[in-house]
């Protein structure tokens, strides 16, 4: 079987350079000057755009000042939104992750030093175009000015949540806020968001979509089928890889981030392909801004990956510290995104410190009354869920005979515990 | 009244709905210009433009994916998988995302979409053109299963699915698409515009055979048999070479099942048969028995029996050994009737 | 003799297997480094090595696609779905490969492929971690199901399933990884080590329960139960409670079954209730209920009765009304024995 | 829905250049030179690759001279193998589609125009690498020297057909020839020749693995999942893509080909890829030669696309005239491999015409002498298939109860059968 002549084989396992017990060194990290990269127009073929899954668009040097072609140059104002978004987002997360671990829920996923990779892509886009959202993108709603109580609803699975307590937490749907029902089973929505873009296209309509799933998750099939339709159609879609180097346990590099990025894979379909600091809040708005106005004016899809990085654990089930280094998330060289933004208002005199830690303090306050205020329709497990009967509503428009019969009996078997007892 | 066989019919059926909403949007591998390895889609992207009917990419999973995204658009998209034996890499976004739209997001995104996929045997087609997964479909909380058995019903079942609001998997019976099938494999086909019987003839426009409701094709008082798809004419062989007097059914919906004409009919035979191509473990047919033994217990005289293609791969050159023909159905009928 | 949950003795099966043959490789997400979300791996790659014990992609198709290549190679991967609600990505390298490539290759190409993934519902996992999907691969022709419901089947089963020739389909119910569950929502787990029985008790080194195998976990004179997985326990609580003669039979191997165990008991009850948390249409219920009734049909006294969950997508909040719990089996105990 | 003051969105929808009724056209395809293209280091980093998906390797000039670095210098005997071997590819073809067309068998698929895809990887590889194929690669069963009236044998379903008539015509498995079963499943082969080649690896084995799909079949998830595996393990796999522009009726358009090369798919991934003349038979040669020495060595993966055309229908069951131009296949601007062979060894004085249809009429004999062997076993339908009771083994290891059940009644059903004269 094996020959003499011949040197073995042999099988390469990735690993990351650290784990736990090592100090955390991104030394390896190429962290391009901002403001260097040329920008091209958004109708640019993607055959001449193809230096750019390499490089990585930075708008915020690192004395937060904005350079380059780059700058998106939006209004304070709009500067202070996506400010608030973001730490609307930060404390949301900090609340609903202490709720979990108080009980109040069964889980809970934060989004901590990725906040820019959802609220400046809600920002740059139109507020009726379509997202598809993975689970860590909390920030679009936030972003939307969608409320917070209804998303504390849905987390405690109450009463009042309008998914009828259905759904994990986090997994929330809003229509109204052309915001898609996010999945369980990772990537689905990349080709559903496809779909959705080739339709607002055959309509004739105006609106686009975007999706976003980490890059662990672009490995599987329905990543490379998104590719596949938004290529093809030249759909009007942005597809947005979060590459925040971690999949649970499994570093990128069981991606396959050891031997390329991840915007390459858009080289391997014809389409652009931009990579982008994803902790630099400017450099995201721009990148998605130029995505949008391309999928807009019909020159088709661009795929970004977001260079960033998963400060905390996976999810509330999660503890990082039995596979990584610890503090890795403070060490990453690209700093956090709602300090940098911070930093480079208070640098054009547009915010101050005071104002900074009065509105961390207010949006706490925010976060705390919405949470008294969906506290008070339920917690999940103590009663104010959603009438038994609910389980068989919206699975079919008309409820068959056996689900009628189902129900009926639940709701025998119901009257059966309650004189009982029992459960 | 025309006559037309079941491609006709099914093209008939999509050129209607094509028509009448813009909303309709056929999409799958070689259903555009081509129109279909079958020719199920012939002319329709001529009659209705490239951006309502159109080839893909041949990711069975991107198909139906890009169908969910649509409905969430608000489009009614009917994707073909070519052969069902290829929407495996689409189960997930079937049954995860497909099936459980409406459901999780309460209502939000309701997922009308109808998936067309010729399914059977009997074509010598092999391992990979022949399965009947419908069995797979119909375990599925969400999901509607519909399959037709003649030129009529696809039409007026497959222009009920296409306007019914949630997702519904279609299944063709490719070995009954130019004509019916006497189980016999070499008798040779009569096309459907010479049998003499209604359901070849259909009418060009619209009309609609409503979902979950059953057709007694032939009544009788000995045995109810249990059938769909081509398996409806070979069990009317069967009935008709035993002597036995049948009461077949023709099922036409699988879920929602129409078990008020099961039930009236076992509580008037006393004996079931059921009848089916797939395999027989956890088909379908497990599901029917089990419903008629719980419904019909005390008026059965015989224990409810499966004839059913057998346990393994659909083989190649045994096809007609595997194939549940009229000698597998008559054995069961005649066990039946000893009892 | 030592104690072990079902987690530290499947650990311990994978070690042991690990340990006997140099061809048995672990492959799946997370399982590596990090030892599995449940710890199912804990320690292994660090013991056997990087190349025997691997992380992956996310890609469960090419997991699965991956294994067949291994296993065409000679080795017997054990590759791991993190939880079965994401098995169906993989279904087609299932389905028609792996379950079909001896045959298809006629013995050339044996697939000795464990597919081992938590499975089942009762932690608040809500749509995407709870469910149950074993009736999906019951009907597939070439596959082996097997799932246990303690700590010395669970070492026992899978020793033998890594040693099978065939693809074999591991479903391990999480439920009760840490102790048995009687069903009660708000009754505290007690861990394994605490329980009061042989099942709890795993020796350290190789033993094997064969598959194909029931076990009569507690015999009766009224009523045949027959369950899997977590729901061997309900299923003992319920008999417990209502007071019936109930003879508790755990399947242990769904494909291939273990009639000649059922069809003794069910002669000698003359009473069947099936319980599995899956939900009811098409589950293995189904083929259950169309077996016994098939075999024992002048034994039955009456109507075998399934216990299941509800034809819904398992749901977040409402867990505990979806759940067969003992209520829902008292009934059926009830409504049989009435008759 | 609409807003006004935005351009519509518009849906493309590919369309090849010709139709029925046209005339063929191929003036847009590139034709490099041949001879020009550098030959890097078979283990050079896939980063210092990133124009060769974009270039097209040829060796062979108009003149079917070998020039350049890509050269592989075949002794003339090796290239009279070659030569046979893709003869002998056509002649089997030609009979077995003459066959199917007389109702001898249900189904066939020639590779007319494309032998040189599978020959010539079949020469470059080592015997016992061990090869994935689809449905077009019996080309390499041939290479290896697998007996004809086998092949035939497996075609007609008959009595001596090894897998016992289960598999439709031209599903081979050959494990003597490392020719692994193939799937009528569209690229379930590309993950499964990925983990081959990792278990080679991990057992230190000399042996790797080959893969072929087409253009079409690229889109499916399984391809993705292949190419995630190899590059992130380093697999020693070859890739092969197939671009033989067409997929039943749908042009390579569909698959992404309207945007950038099959090749550049490799880009993505970060692993080394290659486009090859397919018509020429030694640059595939030399390709597959250098993508083995860097599989061999430990440098890991290549995707090879073989730019080629599919010169006739699908299957027996196609009808090209139904969506593509006619004659489409002889206009094709690379060329005929067989004809580019035969010139390039007349020139090189080591063959001639007279050999060469001497040759063509040899091997037309052994393909006639092999099928009257095989017809011999039985024809499909006609009778002399398996015993019946086959059809219930090697679907597990052994028998369980209710396959024997099963067999024994088909055994009854089948007495019956032979009684009452019936089916
Ligand atoms: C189809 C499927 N397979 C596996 C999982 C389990 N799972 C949940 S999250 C996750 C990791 C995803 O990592 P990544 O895509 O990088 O996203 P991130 O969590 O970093 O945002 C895995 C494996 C799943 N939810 N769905
Ligand atoms: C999963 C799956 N989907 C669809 C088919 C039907 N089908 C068979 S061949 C084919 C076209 C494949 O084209 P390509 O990959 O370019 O290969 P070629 O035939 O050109 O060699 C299709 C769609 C299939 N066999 N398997
Ligand atoms: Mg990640
Ligand atoms: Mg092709």
């Amino acid at each position: 079987m094996i020959k003499k002549n011949l040197q073995p084989l042999a099988l390469h396992v990735p690993e990351p350079k650290q784990r736990p017990g090592d100090a955390p060194d991104f030394s390896d990290v190429v962290v391009p000057p901002a403001g260097k990269l040329a920008r091209p127009d958004s109708a640019t073929p993607a055959a001449d755009l193809k230096e750019y899954p390499y490089a990585l668009i930075r708008v915020l040097d690192d004395n937060a000042h904005a350079v380059g072609p780059w700058d998106p140059r939006l209004a304070p104002d709009t500067m202070r939104k996506l400010l608030k978004d973001m730490m609307l987002t930060r404390a949301f997360d900090d609340r609903m992750f202490r709720a979990q671990r108080q009980g109040k829920t069964s889980f809970y996923m934060k989004s901590l030093g990725e906040e820019a990779t959802s609220c400046a892509p809600a920002l740059a886009l139109a507020d009726d175009d379509m997202v598809f959202p993975s689970y860590r993108q909390q920030g679009i709603l936030i972003s939307r000015g969608w409320p917070i109580p209804d998303m504390m609803n849905q987390i405690f699975s109450n009463k009042a949540d309008r998914l009828k307590g259905r759904q994990l937490p986090i997994m929330y749907s809003a229509r109204a806020a052309s915001f898609f029902s996010i999945s369980g089973n990772l990537a689905t929505q990349m080709p559903q968001a496809v779909g959705w873009a080739m339709a607002s296209a055959a309509k004739g309509d105006t609106r686009i979509a975007a999706a976003w799933c980490g890059e662990g998750s672009t490995a599987e099939g329905d990543f490379h089928s998104a590719c596949m339709f938004a290529t093809v159609y030249r759909a009007p879609v942005i597809l947005n890889i979060i590459n925040n180097q971690w999949a649970i346990s499994s570093f990128a590099g069981f991606a396959g981030g050891e031997e390329t990025t991840f915007a390459a894979r858009a080289l391997g379909y014809g389409v652009a392909g931009l990579r982008v600091d994803g902790n630099d809040p400017l450099a995201v708005y721009a990148a998605t801004a130029w995505a949008a106005e391309r999928a807009r004016t019909n020159h088709g899809p661009t795929i970004i990956e977001h260079f960033t990085y998963r400060s905390e654990g996976h999810s509330t089930s999660d503890d990082p510290g039995a596979y990584r280094a610890a503090q890795a998330g403070s060490a990453w060289p690209l700093g956090d995104p709602v300090e940098r933004l911070k930093v480079h208002l208070i640098g054009l005199g547009e915010w101050n410190e005071a104002r900074h830690s009065a509105l961390a303090d207010e949006l706490m306050e925010t976060v705390k009354a919405a949470q008294k205020q969906a506290e008070a329709n339920g917690i999940l497990g103590h009663g104010l869920h959603q009438p038994l009967e609910t389980m068989f509503e919206d699975i079919f428009e008309d409820e068959p005979w056996h689900l009628r019969e189902q129900a009926a009996q639940l709701l025998e078997e119901d009257a059966v515990r309650r004189v009982e007892g029992q459960h | 009244m025309p006559r037309m066989n079941m491609i006709e019919a099914i093209n008939s059926a999509l050129n209607v709905a094509l028509a009448q909403s813009p909303d309709v949007t056929i999409l799958g591998e070689d259903v555009g210009y081509f129109g279909g390895v079958f020719r199920a889609t012939a002319g329709l992207q001529k009659r209705h433009g490239k951006t309502r009917v159109f080839d893909t990419p041949i990711t069975e999973c991107g198909i139906i994916g890009v169908a969910v995204g649509m409905a969430a658009y608000g489009l009614r998209p009917v994707p073909e998988i070519q052969f069902a034996d290829y929407i495996y890499p689409a189960l997930d976004q079937l049954v995860s995302e497909a099936a459980r739209l409406r459901y999780r997001s309460a209502g939000e995104f309701p997922m009308p979409i109808t998936v067309r996929s010729p399914f059977g045997g009997g074509i010598f087609g092999g391992q990979t053109h022949s399965q009947s997964p419908e069995g797979v479909f119909t375990h599925v909380a969400g999901l509607k299963t519909v399959i037709p058995s003649n030129p009529y019903d696809a039409k007026g079942l497959l222009l009920a699915a296409i306007a019914d609001n949630d997702p519904v998997i279609f299944f063709e019976p490719k070995r009954i698409y130019n004509g019916p099938f006497d189980g016999h494999y070499d008798t040779p086909t009569v096309p459907w515009a010479k049998v003499d019987d209604a359901t070849a003839e259909v009418p060009e426009g619209h009309y609609t055979v409503p979902l979950g409701k059953a057709r007694v094709v032939r009544e009788g008082g000995d045995v109810t048999l249990l059938a769909y798809g081509t398996m409806v004419h070979v069990a009317g062989t069967a009935v008709a070479e035993s002597g036995v007097d049948g009461e077949i059914i023709d099922l036409r919906t699988l879920i929602p099942l129409d078990i008020e004409t099961i039930k009236a009919s076992v509580k008037k035979t006393g004996r079931c048969v059921i009848v089916h191509e797939a395999t027989r473990t956890g088909g379908f047919g497990a599901e029917l028995s089990a419903l008629v033994q719980e419904r019909c217990f005390y008026h059965l005289e015989a224990p409810v029996q499966r004839v059913t293609g057998f346990d393994t791969p659909y083989p190649h050159s045994l096809e007609w050994a595997y194939f549940p023909g009229p000698v597998r159905i008559k054995r069961a009928l005649d066990a039946v009737m000893k009892d």
